[in-house]
């Protein structure tokens, strides 16, 4: 089921990739992309550039139209219906539109991702705090996701997108609502875990989340990779200044 | 363990959360099984009526002579090789005479002139207890007024057709309510399972996007689906045991009472009916989320 | 104008683009208008079916001698002074006799001897036909036979008393199929409107929200009932009325359909029909969207 | 109906309005605010501080617990149920979630303002199609809104903010979604906008949309206006330079 075609410290591997949604909007054509255990790639371009269905392709809520996905060693077009639990386990992701349940507390909906792999209580709870703390939630824990800004409810998806510690975290636009304050401290917090060996993925238009950083940003233009920004396969960067602390740049 | 421990607190929650769209559901099942057994229940003791009702449609085959015992033996094995008679019984001259004097009660002194034999012997033909036979009662009146040494045979023809005509209206209208009701009551089910679903649809793309199996997934739903329908049914039924006995109460006088013997389902059936709505409602929920398994 | 012009289109656009729910609503209608119709069918010709069957069950009041003219209006005013009387029939000594020879066909050479006036004269009394009336029937006769020169009031008491628990009990079978039916319809068509509101509410929130009038969101949602409710109810009348055809050609024997004179609704009674389901869907929907309304 | 307490060139007064969620979420606290019609003024402050709690008591989407809050001439607090309408009119949002009917197209979407008010159906199209061409939409004019990407949907929430040429346009976080050059675009539609009359107030955490303007900026914290950053209350500012070309500033 699981195919090791591409060599160990590949983790994503997309080759000649295209995807097409019915009746013809070629959302992504012809990509081929490797990204590399521990890395973290940043994703731009303009808005329908494709971003989020690339995003949507590793994580197998769509399959590829054409060409071969390979994540974490599973061949998506080929992994059948009742394994993709084990490919999802493996992703956490922040969507777009943040999936959260409306009805649901916070805490709840961030102790989902954790409850479906049977980590036991006390450790999810102790979890969610820890997350909400750093994301400056606390507050809001036993708060129902509908009553939340939508500030806070894309902070929530991302606390969700990353509390079962996966190997990869896709992040589709994580501070699109979100202050230069609290943009911070989800950067620290994606820092944190790239520091634990996570490969991370983050969909952004927010270029002051890139432009201090020398992670490779990959930048779409109508469903293709235009020219890369930094080819930089190196995996050893945490020791390098890697975001910015504050995207307020002093140019006022 | 640890799964099925998760998927229990998993249902208890979905129970406790949901609960409005819960008891709407046990509703729709309560009354999906209280139409269902109402109408069963009307059925299996529409025969034990007409039984009581029927006592009346014997026929009377008039013989022209008393008939000797070789004869009797004759009349008796031709007429009860259909599966229809249920028993015949011979009248002699005097036995019909002494009736027609009970019938005339305090006037029987008017028959003093008359000889004791003036009233033909006859066989009275009693049909078996059942509505179909009725249907066929002017053919077998033919059949045994070709018999030799029979005069006539008299039936309460009118009285047959219209009962029966009557008897067969019933029957339609219990057929087509029934009918009715069982569309209706799919259609309601069917209605809730997506009303529910609707509302739950999130959650369950959501929990098949963090990695849940298919188990995790499906398992509360069979384990609710269950419960409401164990619960809907036994609720159902007693519904049905109320209304019931609020009937028999509406007939508690001392003679109809005994005229209909209406009596309540026993226990395999009650059993096998909140078996039968468990299975289902277990296995509607179960299913409902194959769909959204393909995510 | 301008405003009927965007509301009609409104309303056209609404049912296109949800046909599905539509569709849904629609049959749950017709349903309705079925279920509800041919209980109400049921009803209305309940009466004269028993109309048909009562026949056999006059009183016999046998008199101890001929009444002469003045005792007969005597007994006729006392009598007919009851609601539940239809009518009266004064049978003599003779009358009686004859009907005797005729019941007694080909034997009546059995009667020679006997005097022509050996069965005494009587009344025979006829209920109105109604099922209320079968129910007093037992009191009076004992009030017929208080009345002087009675000797004895006769009546197929245990036919009639069978045949009243028998019309009591289908009479409880239809009240509780139509409880139980209306119950469910009602059920379902609430269902029904809460599932198309969910499916519609974000819409009207938005409407709202630019800026419409609550009459150009009310409006094509009360066209929209009342068009459903028509269609609706008219294929539900019309369904019944296939039911009706199917079954009357199910009693097409010679006989039966002339006992039973079954009849469909006149006009008057379909359209009011129509006209109420219409209404009443019109409403439904028009009040449904107060909550959102107040956004 | 309507009470002209103000003076005629204030189109948006707030009084000491408080808003509390219940049971005891202190969205908006004392908070007393003009604006003059014609104007443009920027809302930021951090995720959560109650940036669309104020848009939305100005769009009478909430009531104030406390205060009064009069917009274009109505006391949004005694405006009836039946003459809410009235208001909306004169009121374009473009909202935080974008409130699209998923499986209406594009263009449905946005007629849908114009519609209401018994616009003519030519209108209706030359004016969708002159919006969706601003914003760079026009191929996805027939287009059901699901099957489009966050930031198109962002767009096409916008395009029917403004579809009826309001006199006040609120837009909550216009631009979380969109790329520097689609935001471009966007401010270039409020800046014809603002030209035409409109008053307009943009809830944003984009500094780059006003950073280099000389709009009011206010800013928002824990529900109440922290130390304006201007407050200039001059109406012809329409000559001035206002917003900024491009987001991208010469930093990288
Ligand atoms: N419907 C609601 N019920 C209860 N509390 C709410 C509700 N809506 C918002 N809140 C709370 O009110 C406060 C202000 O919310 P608001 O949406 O105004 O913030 P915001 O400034 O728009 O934030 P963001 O930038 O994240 O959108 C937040 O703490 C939020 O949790
Ligand atoms: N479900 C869908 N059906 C049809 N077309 C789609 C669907 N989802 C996306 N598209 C189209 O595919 C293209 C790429 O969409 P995608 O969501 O990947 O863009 P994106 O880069 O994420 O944009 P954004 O920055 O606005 O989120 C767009 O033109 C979009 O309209
Ligand atoms: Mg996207
Ligand atoms: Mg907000």
């Amino acid at each position: 089921m699981s195919q090791e075609t591409a060599p160990p410290d590949v983790i994503i591997d997309l080759i000649k990739v295209s995807k097409v949604y019915p009746p013809d909007v070629h959302a992504i054509s012809d990509i081929s992309l490797t990204v590399n255990r521990g890395e973290i790639v940043f994703l731009t371009g303009m808005s329908g550039a494709g971003k989020t269905t690339l995003l949507r392709l590793i994580s197998r809520m769509e399959k590829p139209t054409k060409g071969m996905v390979d994540v974490a060693g599973f061949d998506i077009a080929k992994l059948p219906q009742r394994n993709i639990h084990l490919l999802r386990r493996k992703i956490g992701m922040a969507y777009q539109d943040f999936k959260l349940l409306p009805n649901r507390t916070v805490a709840d909906n961030i102790a989902i991702a954790m409850e479906v792999v049977y980590r036991p209580k006390s450790f999810i709870e102790k979890r969610t705090r820890e997350l909400l703390d750093q994301l400056d939630l606390v507050r809001k824990y036993a708060t129902r996701a509908e009553e939340l800004s939508r500030g806070e409810q894309q902070r929530v998806s991302i606390a969700r997108a990353v509390a079962n510690s996966p190997e990869i975290v896709l992040a589709d636009e994580p501070t699109g609502n979100l202050d230069a304050e609290t943009t911070d401290r989800v950067v620290n917090l994606f820092h944190q875990l790239h520091r634990q060996g996570t490969t991370i993925l983050i969909a952004t238009h927010d270029k002051s989340l890139y432009q201090q950083t020398n992670h490779r940003v990959i930048e779409l233009r109508f469903g293709r990779i235009r020219a890369p920004h930094a080819e930089s396969f190196e995996q050893n960067d945490e020791e390098k200044p890697t975001f910015p602390a504050l995207a307020s740049a002093p140019e006022a | 363990m640890r799964f099925l421990a998760v998927v229990l607190r998993h249902t208890c929650r979905n129970l406790l959360f949901t609960w409005k769209s819960q008891i709407m559901t046990l509703f729709t099942v309560s009354l999906s099984v209280l139409i269902f057994s109402f109408f069963y229940l009307i059925y299996s003791n529409a025969l034990h009526i007409s039984d009581d009702l029927d006592d009346d449609l014997r026929l009377i085959v008039y013989l022209d002579e008393e008939p000797g015992l070789a004869l009797k033996e004759e009349y008796q094995r031709k007429i009860l090789k259909f599966d229809q008679v249920d028993r015949i019984e011979f009248i002699s001259s005097q036995q019909a005479f002494k009736r027609f004097e009970q019938q005339l009660g305090d006037n029987r002194d008017v028959l003093s002139g008359v000889p004791a034999d003036f009233l033909p012997s006859s066989i009275e033909v009693y049909p078996v207890r059942s509505l179909d036979s009725l249907s066929r009662i002017k053919r077998f009146s033919d059949y045994l007024s070709t018999l030799p040494g029979v005069l006539k045979v008299q039936y309460g023809k009118e009285w047959i057709e219209r009962f029966y005509a009557f008897v067969q209206l019933m029957r339609v209208v219990v057929i087509l309510s029934g009918t009715l009701l069982i569309m209706t009551t799919t259609f309601m089910v069917a209605h809730t399972i997506r009303l529910t679903l609707l509302a739950r649809q999130q959650e369950l793309e959501l929990l098949r996007l963090v990695g849940a199996t298919n188990n995790y997934i499906r398992m509360p739903f069979l384990l609710e689906g269950a419960f409401l329908g164990f619960l809907g049914a036994s609720c159902g039924i007693a519904a049905l045991l109320l209304l019931f006995n609020w009937i028999k109460l509406q007939f508690a006088g001392p003679t109809t009472l005994t005229l209909l013997p209406f009596t309540f389902f026993s226990w395999p059936i009650i059993l096998s009916i909140i078996g039968i709505a468990t299975l289902l409602c277990a296995a509607g929920s179960f299913s409902t989320t194959r769909r959204i398994l393909q995510l």
